[in-house]
């Protein structure tokens, strides 16, 4: 199936949660109710930082909100030895990938990541700020996979704004020359910052830049869950069979600001908003789970309660956990410190005695 | 009807400073990422685009070398583009047309075109930004010739220096230290007024010791000024170069000649730095005045850390009176 | 016509001369009479230019030959109050454009430009040596034109290697949002260096990117002056009738080497050239110019002959054409030099006065 | 048997570091722009995609940044990739991924991972290239930290340090001169050796004067050097620092402790140049053993200049005489 013709996104569910296609293969209802959770997990995970972040506690940090299907899309079709690579926008489909809670929320803090809190190497690299330049570093680890035969896809996250940054392009053409076994999701959620995706590109469809780098393109709708997944399995597929990369874009939403440090109002039409929190991937899926009648409002306030408890212990595991020094900006900087950094961290260290002494 | 001085922070006055040369010269033109409804994610331009109309101030995509290519372009084609890179880390992605490009139009056309063009970006840390946004450039364009780079203070030097950058008719980087943006007012004369690019301010005149800084380090200095005076009596000289290229030589060495003693405070890495080239001017034309080494009070030779680590990074008001009493020590 | 659908380039006379549709409108024989003396004039100054460099007088050169029918079509359609903003490749566009033969010689010698050879601003960016940045500089220069509302196109030439450039990518999108009045015409003569166009990207036709950046593709035969003319006619319309950006790929070869420093026996094989030579642009203008009734062998030797003396001569003014003193890398480095820069030119002119006494 | 070693040039040695390696590591793979079948434009990789295949040794399309961010997720991803950009000075067009990425993989992810990746590239003016082509780009790494630069001037320390920066785990900028390429033939043992990254070379020993230089700028101050000994007697060290970052400052500073005087020789740009960082660790060390500032012979701080007037940009013999007899003077 070729979506590169679609005029609409691909659909499987409507927003009313009313199946249009069938249901993909292997899913059941028991999956989709882990989705479900999942969904919920990432949400409140976003909203307890941003909670975390009014407090002081937390650095500048982007919502995920409405973004939830297009994450659980791109980390369930994943398997472990998979790579994830995307943007700070995608860290819902790094928990999708398996990466623990916790190691994001301890990053939230405002350090690099802990290693010791990601446990096992779950190859997702640390999720990128610099715009566009991880889909560079994704289709390179996916040219390794290929040119040491490991079986293995690297799933590529980028938002529709960083889409114009030259990287992006670069990286389609590498993707495109070295059949990289790679899945590049453009996650168009409307708006970079202030900037509409109308204005972003002059092209209907952004995953129109395909053709012109010789890979499938599709589209996809971004908020509904079973089209993410259908979509980007068979790009997962064909890109562990040797066939080469493909290019989806999800079309979905940003439901909050861009930032903590933004105010989408100066830019934004409320009832843009209002017309996209009717299309919120969670409650389509919690439509269809109800009309299977696997689902009532009793439970959804059951779990929604346990995740919440679940986010808070996460958090808290995170934000008590030991933090480096203040003079630890030199370690990793190389495997072995140059004589120079071990002559400025004396240095620092010794200022840092100082300090009580001057003030 | 007489214009009164109002007190502003340095975004009022980076604001009224662009309000008012769109104002005299129809040729200027804004373009960057946000900058336009939005503003800008600092509000520099906050009110230009409803006023002057979006064919004078423009979103663009997110692309870097493109704001900065396309800039060259504009430039090159009689308007006076000035270009936001919303942070100066991001200035790497466009660095090819900044150095190779913007910086060699008029050497490449041999005065045929030439590239009136101000590149604006916030950068500095302290306010516990993400990766990439706290860094510090202004010493990587010391070894790209073809630029002029101007880092201000102070909102009144923020307003009549971007005037002056505006005004030249090559290639300047204009650097806004974030932590600065808001954290005082200033009076600002409301009419237009210019500083000499290159010139730098001698903030407080001292005979003792000079400090040679600039941008978010001047408010850091003076605090460690005052306290050295306090406790020792020191006079104690300040120099706020305000243009690191090119730059201010004669200042320096009648300072340093003057003082036999200098520090050199800045955020940037110290090695190549701004530092590094005090230090060289001072070797080259006053060496023999100098009493003892001069101090290098700078960031660390890392990347500038997480948000986290932040403080510890950027020198403190101890980390200078501690430079300036070994300095001044016999 | 939208020629984005085409499977092969669009042509209008056949490798033979014949013509396979209408004359383009306003075409007479003697406009093509012209164009063919351009042609060798092109090719010549090209020859010369190598000629120049084996006798260590001019620098690294790239040879012309065999894409002169492309470069005329570039210049031919613009207007005087048009720009030209190309590559090192399209010296050919530049000529076709007005700017002089001297102007591009004395440029070989290995200094910056004389303006006094160019005489008046002919409006053509100095050729420029990093790849696809000038595609920026281009629609930049065109996005000036649409502010100041004035009635001037921009033609930007761009290589096939160098369309894998992120720049290259980024201009396609900045001209498309802006609605840019410029032409970009994507110059593909089979090669970037040793990098054959295959390897360059895995999109079937490089014009294919156009779609993605929502513009209009065309694809042109670049040997056939009289389809690169009508191609980049119709975009120059279109463009200066505000309707936007144009990407054409001209499809044509390059015959010699890269560079007078390359080899082109370790990556190509004879006989692809042999092809293309057979396709040559000069001898498919010749065939129907002779088919016509207008030429004939001895004119052909006489035009030849007199193109080579005028060549001879541009070259001669070029050559013997003052040039900056020792001293002159410190000119135009700003408007007014700086206190160091005046001080650094002080030491350079000591120093030469005393490099006779040190040796 | 016993190998002999073999006179080569700088490009000869290369090459054979890079074939000795590739067939001790099967990890190392080379990727950049005409490398392949043409065995890039100065033919250092020439023959290597024949030997190993084209899955090790492999052409890209034309974009340098896509070159080093493809390196970075190969580097990941446990191969070692040694890019080549094919002139210095389009490294400005992958800077960002060099200096944002390359140089931060191991801090971002707090050692989890980590990017052994050789970026070679040649620069260096003489031979009347392009424009862009001859820049030296040394100078603006000093401030981009997370990075070595390494700058061979001989084929014995070419293959050396090159096999050095391959087996390290950090990224590597291996800045090869063009104008040294083919200009002389050394002894190079065949079998493998390394020339740990971060130690200068003393070329020559002496008591009155420090020539502290590296890269092309070697033998043009061996040849000063040689020509003031004749004329006044004067005992010249010779420091060819190979590695420009991390600095051997014990080197430069031993030395000038000894002698007193220095001079610093090298052809990128003066202000801020590596030339400022060794007049400042000389600053910070040692201060009070200089007799006389540190003379610095250096590019201008303007654009390398068109191919035409190169020739007056690149410091000569005779500038390094100059400064020489200066320094030396009482
Ligand atoms: C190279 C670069 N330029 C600019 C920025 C500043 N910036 C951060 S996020 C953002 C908008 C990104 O929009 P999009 O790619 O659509 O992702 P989203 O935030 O919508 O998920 C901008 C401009 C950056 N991080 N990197
Ligand atoms: C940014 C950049 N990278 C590399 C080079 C070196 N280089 C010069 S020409 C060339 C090949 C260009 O091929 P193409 O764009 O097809 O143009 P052509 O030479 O075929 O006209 C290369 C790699 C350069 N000049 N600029
Ligand atoms: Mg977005
Ligand atoms: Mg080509």
């Amino acid at each position: 199936m070729r979506k590169d013709e679609l005029e609409t996104p691909y659909q499987i569910m409507d927003p009313a949660g009313k199946m249009l296609g069938a249901m993909p293969e292997g899913l059941t209802n028991q999956k989709l109710l882990e989705w479900y959770r999942l969904m919920w997990e990432i949400r409140y995970y976003s909203n307890k930082t941003v909670a975390l972040q009014r407090q002081g506690r937390s650095t500048t940090w982007g919502p995920l909100n409405g973004q939830e299907a297009t994450a659980i899309g791109m980390g369930a079709v994943l398997q472990p030895q998979d790579w994830m690579v995307g943007s700070y926008r995608d860290a819902g489909a790094y928990m999708a990938k398996g990466y623990p809670m916790k190691a994001l929320f301890y990053y939230t803090r405002g350090f690099s990541i802990a290693p010791e809190l990601v446990g096992q190497d779950k190859r997702c690299l640390p999720y990128q700020i610099v715009l566009a330049t991880q889909t560079l570093h994704g289709v390179g680890i996916a040219m390794a996979s290929r040119i040491k035969k490991e079986n293995a896809v690297t799933m590529i996250g980028v938002g529709d704004g960083a889409s114009s940054e030259g990287d992006f392009n670069e990286a389609l053409n590498f993707a495109g020359v070295f059949k990289a076994p790679a899945v590049i999701v453009l996650v168009n959620n409307g708006w970079a910052i202030s900037t509409p995706r109308s204005h972003q590109s002059a092209a209907k469809y952004l995953m129109h830049r395909a053709v012109g780098f010789g890979m499938p393109g599709m589209l996809v709708d971004g908020n509904d869950v079973l089209a993410c997944y259908s979509v980007m399995k068979e790009a997962v597929e064909r890109a562990r069979h040797g066939e080469g990369p493909t290019l989806i874009e999800a079309v979905t939403y940003r439901h909050g600001a861009h930032t903590t440090a933004d105010d989408p109002t100066r830019y934004r039409d409320p009832k843009e908003v209002e017309y996209w929190m009717q299309r919120d991937p969670t409650l389509r899926l919690k439509n269809y789970l109800v009309e299977q009648g696997v689902w009532d409002e009793e439970k959804d306030r059951q779990i929604r309660e346990e995740v919440e408890s679940y986010v808070n212990e996460q958090a808290d595991i995170a934000y008590n956990h030991p933090t480096p020094g203040p003079d630890g900006m030199f370690t990793n900087t190389y495997e072995k410190l140059t004589p120079r950094m071990l002559k400025q961290r004396e240095e620092l260290r010794r200022e840092l005695n100082l300090e009580a002494e001057v003030k | 009807m007489t214009l009164t001085a109002t007190k502003l922070t340095i975004i009022e006055a980076l604001n009224q400073a662009l309000a008012t040369e769109m104002e005299r010269d129809q040729r200027i033109v804004l373009l960057g990422e946000d900058i336009g409804k939005n503003g800008g994610v600092f509000r520099v331009t906050d009110g230009l685009q409803a006023r002057f109309g979006e064919d004078r101030v423009f979103d663009t995509p997110l692309a870097e070398s493109g704001i900065i290519g396309t800039s060259i372009g504009l430039a090159v084609n009689g308007l006076r583009p000035i270009a936001e890179i919303q942070f100066a880390g991001f200035m790497f992605v466009a660095m090819n047309q900044i150095v190779s490009q913007a910086a060699r139009i008029r050497t490449r056309s041999a005065g045929m075109y030439h590239c009136p063009l101000v590149i604006r970006a916030p950068y500095g840390g302290g306010i516990r930004t993400p990766e990439m946004h706290a860094d510090s450039l202004e010493g990587v364009f010391l070894q790209t010739p073809g630029l002029k780079v101007v880092l201000p203070s102070s909102p009144y030097d923020a307003k009549g220096l971007l005037i002056s950058a505006i005004e030249d008719p090559d290639p300047v980087i204009f650097l806004e230290n974030i932590k600065l943006y808001r954290s005082f007012k200033q009076e600002v004369p409301p009419e237009r007024y210019t500083i000499p690019l290159g010139q730098a301010a001698t903030l407080q005149e001292g005979s003792d010791i000079t400090i040679i800084t600039y941008g978010a380090m001047v408010p850091v200095s003076q605090q460690a000024a005052h306290k050295v005076q306090e406790e020792t009596g020191a006079s104690i000289e300040i120099i706020d170069l305000r243009t690191i290229w090119p730059m201010d030589e004669e200042a320096i060495i009648k300072s340093v000649t003057k003082t036999g003693r200098a520090i050199v405070v800045h955020e940037a890495p110290r090695a190549g730095g701004v530092n590094s080239e005090v230090v060289s001017i001072i070797n080259d034309n006053c060496l023999y005045s100098l009493l003892k080494p001069v101090a290098r009070v700078t960031g660390y030779d890392t990347p500038f850390p997480s948000p986290g680590l932040e403080d510890s990074y950027i020198p403190t008001v101890s980390r200078v009176v501690k430079a300036l009493r070994q300095t001044l020590e016999d």
